[in-house]
């Protein structure tokens, strides 16, 4: 396995680049593993990274129905952050900032980390109150965040709208500096290279089709191309959870919903950060390529098909005309969706289930890309010692239940509010 | 740009609707002092790939709840009937 | 006793906007004589009767079609709700139905000339092409977020029924549209 | 490269002022961009995304991905902008980008030399720096990358011209105004359908624009045109885009209105975005034409044989005086004989090993020179085209023997045509792969209302093209109920050899030991070389996915219009597979790029959501009040005296009304009439509170909660008559609570006969609060307003101004208040009358503001503390909810954490020293470390006038227990710790006095 660096692809590149390996291998199965991991976008990959690397369980095979990093890994608007106020959260997603910060060096993949800062705008007197709740806590967590007023965003953000005739005016901004991007592709490339070296099989285009069943327990899973036993069978397939759980019988908290994103042509230069609107369901940054990255809300209705309806484009641009009126000449290039598990409280699971030998993690709602270290790490602790990490004790199922509800937005169980 | 065939309106674009909810769970009775049919109700779903029913609010029209057939893979329509003529 | 306030008082101020030497349409307001719902559970149309009897009324119409009778006109807004405008404000009482009056409670935009159905269709996903909405016919629908309710006065001629206090909204977002047909304000009458 | 003395399409008689990078082109009516720079001579177009390399003009149409351009100037300049689309107009100026300093020197160009050390994915691999934990060396990189990515430069500037949207409806909507999709037209025209025909030029007829003007085709298309055009129910629309298909047999179509002229005039709109609901649809879209793979062959020059042939046709440019085709089909062959025939010297290198004589003699008689079994190595020269080395090739492509090298200034390649299935694909699923002209259609399937015809579903000759247009057209029509008689199917015309008969499939040329010669490119704009697959496919990115993601090969504006078969074909040679088994990456919308402002239409500014006006608005506005959002309403927030902030205003505003009295206006609460004989029963099960018992002329405070227990909202509601009650909500909740209480009566509870009504926009409401609130109302109405005649929660009916109004007493403020409901249109007449009446009792009004320091004053939750996750418990309202009956969320709100005893629980806070408390500080003991989420937080603040001091209202675990205990206040991001003192949250007036009074 080349180890990569400048000096690589240099020496690489005297050769004519055609003494490249492979990053990842593309083995046969075998008959048994610790444990199965279903799912090859990033949480699944970065599930068996860490399994391997830090609790020493190697004989590990992450199955995957199309190719790895071909749901919403790829799909989705690249953003991290750790501005999560409610306890259960709070230190699960700052645990993922912190993964991310040293996550090229880690895996020894460049993933592009932009830690360029993230405005969430406010827009009334009591959104400053909300995001200056959120701002202490994350203060009081050893989280950055920052308060802008309006003179201060101006000055950063001097091309929103400022002037009388924005609808919805700019009152200030909560602000993260060490949150960014990162190149969501080269996230779940990453982590694959990085299982594949500590020996994880990765099979790709092999479906999930059920489970075998020793009495109650599950021992492995059947695919559309043979059986695999295995010791333990570990879902990241959000999105799908619904699907996979009602296999064993089980039903979940979950809708599966439909997000979608839009990217412009490639411009030089124009937002050097991330601005989220907090007047609609809006935020924009720029690609290392170019193109403005525009994410906007839910299709509101359940789906599972990769691409979105116009109501939501409409939504979505005007958002951004609004927000930023110089887009209005620059042209959408592409939109896309993605599907997700939207839970009942907006946040997820990283857990056993009642089902013995199944562990769940899914519902990541909109922010499953900016967890994918942290859901890695936290949920490879969960299958290793059968038991969460305080990180994610309460991404747990009974806490419906129990009255926990992890509610970042105070909506409800309402899966397309959150 | 899906469209509903309100019983009452007739042919409309969704931005017409909201979308409410799953219409498989059924509420419980008022009585129901039991913890787990609430829980149930409010919070667990079949949340199925295909055909699934579901509640649409006609919020800029009749103002009807309707209960909708449509297809979650495809984004098929299928029958849409008054959410108060539905009988189970 | 005091004047009603129309929510586009100051809209409606006469003169000419939008292209010049253009004028497709007229925008104004009128006041509605009186509004009220009536609504019922069961046996709504029997209990209707005798209250759109009272005002001359044949029936609460169809979904698609209003009543029309001298000085009244119903839109059967639900299946067991009507909306009717009438001056008479002592309408019968009859068991099994509740009378509310929303007479406050819209606005009417006025919309006539050749463009207003070009107009319509910029803010309106349904066909409102003379084929399909014809003289007589109302719908309700949105018109930029707002539920509205559009009744067909003749082949080109309009009321829109708007809640009073998106009134002004609707009313700018009609505008806005209509300048590049030429549009003429109409003063409140 | 010149322009013809006669022929072409455009119009000599109306020439232009046309420039680009400052250059005067000579351009006439008919001409786009692109024309006019070759005829001008112009080769240098732009600089390629990643090696900065000299792009020239590379094809005529959408396809373009080599001469994007800035256009126009100021605030109506538009970036990659595609000189090839781009009309031509009087005033038109373009400049060059992703160049600098200048076009012809670019210092980006640099990349160019290191080349080998940006293969595909080098990004990945380098950059990562040296020190852990830090991104800050990625970062630094990052910033020169990104200057020296992206492609035009856009500005910071707002757009002058305006959009519209329209809504459409027909039974056949025809996308691709070529010979395909006018024969739809026609047979859905005459058989009476609806019909809406959009073509993305300027002119309607597709692939007949680039015949001879006044060939046979032209005929054939003038005279189905004016059939069309003078049919009144087929709308014809040039200059229109169809971007996406989408659910429910909507189509999104963008119409470039104004983009053919300086800038629009007189209020027209710049674009207009169609959405159309088409019961069916023809997709006649054509083909695009594939490139070939050799050496250099993105240098300018270099461009695809079918579009020089549009250059000469209809714009009446020679591409190239001395030119070689080279080909794998026989599309070609008419390219090469109309360019011999206009003077140019031409030589065909068919890649092919055989081709039929009599396909041959098209080029042989018309001068050209034809060169079976060879292909080009590679275009030679420096910013453009000298010559092209051609050699002796092998079926796959590999050069078999040395080749010559010929003087050239225009190499035209054909590698076939690839059909344009993007919207099919976009709304169905991935096309299919046919072996025969080895392209991928769209899957005939009679069960979809979009299918294809002509080119676009891979017709086999021209005949075939416009019967299946016809038929397509027929049947379309037929399936919506038109059935007039469609008559004859349009005569075919004669052309020449069609589309890509013949087609071998080889795409790429390669020295004899079987690697490209020097750079060749799969991505033009985005500078995938054939290698960078080789690279991607050597290191396991197999996938079309991954390779389109790891090269980037089809992401670039063009979205692999040309890119994308050869990059398959590649990857399927390498994995030893066929094309259809390595797949194909699915097609997104929109078709073509489109300006974000066209879909946004009038929606921006002001208007981009709509905004909800009290009847009193106006009054306010003119009173000098500063206004504050309140989800779609706008509301008074304070009236600020000469010189007043919001602080000194909102104090003295409050402190009028605890001393004389104040008025406010609350027409924005929801207000909703609950009417039916079973309006009680249905409001004791919303409420958590009882409501059997309440008499008619009385009112009560009552609490909801959601479906899962915590509290959904608040507010009292009125029983005006026996079936007849009104309800009011919090302005923020009113839309959610009216939409929950019409699913709970029309799906669970069908047998309660109850209706609900919105009744916000009927009444107008006015708060009248304060010591003097009695005796002001009293004078005015002439009312009995007695204690005993209205005690708190009742209400009666009066007159004020002559108008009827109904007079709610009720507190919100804690001091004596009435709240007066009045039909809406009345709303700033008695507004007006009690603020004149009022004048001897020192009647003002007040703002948003003050209202909250008086509730906060009084412990009255409002938005701040029902935030949806606090209970009843959490809030103090335990008390009201009944335990004899079930209402919503009664069970749920039992669940154990909710009613666990150390939750945060409402509590009032006293804040020492002279500075107030910022709401959202967290709250934490007086002592120890300040980590963690605290004890609970600060709700809302305000400095209470009636106390004299700073207080707010907050939640604080166990703060039952609490009181007297000091406590930090901390608000991080403010850089301030207060200590504040645990109180009741009834700071003021606890007994109530003042408000029953």
């Amino acid at each position: 396995m080349t180890r990569y660096s400048a000096l690589s692809v240099f020496r690489h590149a005297l050769s004519g680049n055609r003494t490249w390996g492979r990053a990842w291998r593309d083995p046969d199965p075998k008959p048994y593993y610790d444990v199965v991991i279903v799912g090859g976008g990033g949480h699944g990959l970065a599930t068996a990274y860490y399994l391997a690397k830090e609790h020493g369980i190697t004989n590990v095979a992450i199955v995957e129905k199309g190719w790895l990093g071909g749901g919403n890994t790829g799909r989705n608007t690249t953003i991290v952050r750790s501005n999560y106020m409610m306890p259960g959260n709070t230190m699960f997603y700052e645990r993922s900032m912190q993964l991310w910060e040293n996550l090229s060096q880690d895996l020894n993949y460049n993933v592009m980390i932009s830690q360029r800062g993230q405005y969430n705008l406010c827009h009334s007197p009591g959104q400053m109150d909300a995001a200056r709740r959120r701002g202490n806590i994350m203060r009081a967590n050893g989280i950055d965040a920052e308060l802008f007023d309006r003179a201060e965003v101006q000055r950063r953000l001097p091309y929103l709208d400022y002037s009388e005739k924005a609808r919805f005016p700019i009152h200030g901004a909560i602000y993260q500096s060490r949150a960014g991007t990162a190149r969501h592709d080269a996230v779940a490339w990453g982590f694959a290279r990085g299982a594949d070296r500590h020996g994880v099989d990765i099979l790709q285009r092999r479906e999930v089709t059920g489970y075998l069943f020793d009495g109650g327990k599950i021992v492995g899973v059947q695919t559309n191309r043979g059986d695999i036993r295995a010791g333990k069978v570990a879902l990241c397939v959000a999105g799908h959870s619904g699907h996979l759980t009602q296999m064993a019988g089980l039903r979940l908290p979950i809708e599966t919903h439909c997000l979608q994103a839009f990217v412009t042509e490639p411009y030089k230069p124009l937002v050097d950060t991330v601005i989220s609107f907090g007047a609609a369901h809006f935020y924009v940054s720029q690609s290392d390529k170019g193109g403005l990255v525009l994410g906007g809300d839910l299709d509101m209705y359940n789906s599972y098909a990769q691409r979105g309806g116009l109501p939501v484009v409409e939504h979505t641009l005007a958002s951004a005309k609004a927000l930023m009126p110089c887009v209005s000449r620059l042209k959408l290039l592409r939109h896309w969706a993605g599907v997700m598990d939207m839970s009942m409280d907006g946040s997820p699971f990283i857990t056993r289930t009642p089902v013995e030998g199944l562990y769940l993690n899914g519902g990541w709602n909109y922010g499953g890309f900016k967890a994918t270290p942290a859901s890695g790490w936290c949920f490879a602790w969960t299958i290793a010692k059968d038991e969460p990490h305080e990180d994610n004790a309460e991404f747990t199922l009974d806490r419906f239940e129990r009255g926990y509800q992890i509610d970042e937005k105070g909506v409800g169980p309402q899966t397309n509010a959150h | 740009m899906i469209r509903i065939n309100c019983p009452v309106c007739g042919l409309r674009n969704e931005t017409e609707f909201t979308y409410g909810a799953d219409a498989t769970v059924s509420r419980p009775a008022m009585d129901e002092n039991e913890m787990k049919p609430w829980l149930d109700y409010v919070f667990n779903r079949t949340n199925p790939r295909g055909w699934h029913k579901e509640y649409w609010h006609h919020v800029q029209g009749c103002r009807q709840w309707l209960v909708l057939e449509r297809n979650t893979l495809t984004h098929e329509i299928g029958a849409c009937e008054l959410a108060r003529e539905v009988t189970e | 006793m005091a004047e009603v306030l129309s929510p586009l008082k100051s809209k409606c101020v006469a003169g000419h906007h939008g292209a010049s030497e253009k004028s497709g349409l007229k925008m104004g307001t009128r006041a509605l004589s009186g509004l009220w719902q009536i609504a019922g559970w069961d046996d709504f149309e029997s209990a209707a009767q005798p209250v759109l009897s009272s005002l001359g009324l044949k029936d609460g119409g169809t979904f698609r079609i209003a009543q029309h009778a001298d000085g009244a006109t119903a839109w059967r807004i639900a299946p067991d709700r009507i909306l009717i405008e009438t001056a008479d404000p002592n309408l019968e009482n009859a068991p099994e139905l509740m009378k509310l009056d929303l007479s406050h409670a819209r606005s009417v935009i006025t919309l006539e000339g050749p463009s207003s159905r070009d107009l319509l269709s910029q803010l309106v996903a349904i066909d409102v092409t003379p084929m399909a909405f014809k003289p007589g016919e109302f719908f309700q629908t949105g018109i930029h977020h707002v539920g509205v309710l559009i009744h067909c006065l003749n082949s080109d001629r309009f009321d829109i029924l708007v809640p009073g206090t998106w009134a002004s909204s609707v009313w700018e977002a009609l505008y806005e549209n209509a300048l590049p047909h030429g549009v003429e304000t109409l003063e409140v009458a | 490269m010149r322009r013809l003395q006669k022929g072409g399409r455009i119009d000599r008689s109306k020439p232009l002022n046309v420039s680009f990078e400052g250059d005067k082109l000579p351009a006439f009516q008919g001409d786009t961009l692109a024309s006019a720079m070759l005829a001008a001579g112009v080769s240098l177009a732009g600089r390629s995304f990643k090696y900065h390399r000299p792009r020239g003009i590379y094809s005529a149409g959408v396809e373009e991905p080599g001469a994007l351009v800035h256009l126009r100037e100021d605030d109506r300049h538009e970036p990659n902008v595609r000189a090839t689309t781009a009309e031509a107009f009087d005033g038109l100026t373009a400049t060059a980008q992703n160049a600098w300093p200048s076009l012809t020197f670019d210092v980006g160009a640099v990349n160019n030399w290191f080349s080998p050390f940006l293969s595909a994915g080098f990004y990945y691999k380098t950059f990562v720096g040296p020190f852990k934990h830090s991104t800050k060396f990625w970062m630094m990189c990052e910033t020169f990358i990104r200057r020296a990515a992206g492609m035009g430069r856009a500005k910071y500037l707002a757009d002058p011209d305006s959009y519209e949207k329209r809504n459409a409806f027909c039974d056949v909507l025809v996308i691709g105004g070529g010979a395909a999709g006018l024969s739809a037209a026609l047979a859905a025209g005459r058989a009476g359908a609806q019909v809406i025909l959009v073509e993305q030029d300027f002119e309607l007829g597709g692939a007949i624009l680039s015949d001879p003007a006044e060939s046979e085709s032209d005929q054939w298309l003038t005279k189905v045109r004016t059939e069309l055009e003078n049919m009144d129910n087929v709308r014809i629309l040039i200059r229109t885009t169809a971007f996406g298909a989408y659910d429910g047999d909507t189509y999104g179509l963008i119409e470039r209105v104004c983009d053919h002229v300086k800038a629009p005039e007189n209020h027209q709109v710049r674009q207009r975005y169609w959405l159309v609901h088409a019961r069916r649809a023809v997709m006649a879209t054509g083909a695009i034409e594939r490139p070939l793979v050799f050496g250099s062959n993105d240098k300018p020059g270099v461009m695809l044989a079918g579009s020089a042939r549009t250059y000469l046709n209809r714009f009446a440019v020679l591409a190239g005086q001395n030119v070689i085709v080279t080909t794998n089909n026989n599309s070609a062959y008419s390219v090469a004989a109309d360019l011999a025939r206009s003077g140019a010297t031409v030589t065909v290198a068919d890649l092919r090993a055989q081709v039929s004589a009599c396909v041959q003699q098209i080029a042989t008689d018309a001068g050209a020179t034809v060169l079976v079994g060879h292909g080009v190595l590679e275009a030679k020269g420096g910013r453009k085209v000298a010559a092209a080395e051609v050699v002796p090739v092998d079926s796959s492509g590999r050069a078999t023997g040395n080749g010559k090298t010929l003087k050239a200034d225009l190499i035209a390649v054909s590698g076939g045509w690839a059909p344009a299935v993007h919207l099919w694909s976009q709304r169905f699923q991935k096309p299919v792969y046919k072996e025969e002209g080895a392209c991928f259609v769209p899957l005939q399937d009679d069960g979809h209302t979009l299918r294809s015809a002509g080119i676009s579903n891979a017709a086999s000759d021209l005949e075939d093209v416009i019967s299946q247009g016809f038929a397509l057209g027929t049947q379309s029509a037929g399936e919506t109920g038109a059935d007039g008689d469609i008559g004859l199917c349009p005569e075919a015309f004669t052309t020449g050899p069609f589309w890509q008969q013949g087609m071998s499939p080889v795409w790429a040329v390669f020295n004899t030991n079987g690697s490209p010669q020097g750079k060749a490119f799969v991505d033009f704009q985005h500078d995938v070389k054939i290698s960078d697959v080789d690279q991607a496919h050597l290191e396991g990115y197999i996938s079309v996915e991954h390779l389109k993601r790891y090269t980037t090969t089809g992401m670039a504006t063009d979205q692999g219009k040309l890119s994308n078969v050869n990059a398959l074909a590649r990857m399927a040679e390498l994995r030893r597979q066929s094309i259809p088994e390595v797949g194909t990456t699915t097609f997104r919308p929109p078709f073509t790029p489109v300006s974000m402002g066209s879909i946004v239409g009038q929606e921006h500014g002001r208007h981009f959501r709509p905004t909800r006006l009290s009847p009193i608005h106006q009054w306010h506005q003119e009173n000098g009040a500063l206004m504050t959002e309140a989800g779609a309403w706008m509301r008074p927030w304070y009236y600020p005296q000469t010189g007043e902030g919001l602080q000194d205003a909102y104090v003295r505003e409050a402190a009028h009304v605890r001393e004389h009295v104040g008025m406010i206006d609350v027409s924005t609460l929801g207000k909703i009439a609950v009417q039916g004989p079973d309006a009680a029963e249905f409001l004791n099960r919303i409420y958590v509170n009882g409501w059997k018992t309440l008499a008619v002329g009385r009112l009560r405070y009552g609490a909801m909660l959601r479906e899962d227990g915590f509290v959904m909202d608040d507010g009292a509601t009125a029983r005006l008559g026996e079936n007849d009650y009104f309800m009011s909500t919090t302005t923020a909740n009113a839309a959610k609570v009216l939409a929950f209480a019409e699913h709970l009566l029309q799906t669970a509870w069908k047998d309660l006969k109850v209706h609900v009504t919105t009744v916000t926009d009927q009444w107008a409401a006015i708060a009248v609060a304060g010591p003097k609130s009695r005796a002001l109302l009293t004078e005015v109405t002439g009312t009995d307003l007695s204690r005993e005649t209205v005690p708190n929660n009742h209400f009666t009916h009066a007159e004020i101004g002559g108008v009827g109004v109904r007079i709610h007493r009720m507190s919100y403020s804690g001091e004596l208040a009435y709240e007066v409901y009045i039909p809406a249109g009345y709303g700033r007449h008695v507004w007006e009358t009690l603020y004149t009446a009022g004048s001897p009792f020192e009647l003002r009004p007040y703002g948003t503001e003050a209202m909250g320091a008086l509730r906060i004053e009084k412990g009255h939750i409002a938005g701040p503390e029902i935030e949806g996750r606090t209970t009843l418990r959490d809030l103090g309202l335990e008390g009201f909810a009944s335990s004899k009956k079930p209402f919503v969320g009664s069970i749920l709100c039992k669940r154990p954490v909710l009613e666990e005893a150390s939750r945060p629980i409402l509590v009032g806070l006293e804040i020492e020293g002279a500075t107030g408390a910022k709401a959202g500080s967290i709250l934490f003991p007086n002592v120890g470390e300040t980590k963690g989420h605290g004890d609970g937080w600060v709700s809302s603040t305000t400095y209470s006038p009636a106390l004299g001091k700073n207080i707010a209202l907050g939640l604080l675990k166990n703060g039952k227990f609490r009181a007297g205990e000091t406590i930090r206040v901390v608000n991080f991001v403010g850089n301030e710790t207060l200590r504040a003192k645990v109180v009741s949250p009834h700071f003021f007036d606890p007994e109530g006095e003042r408000q029953n009074g």
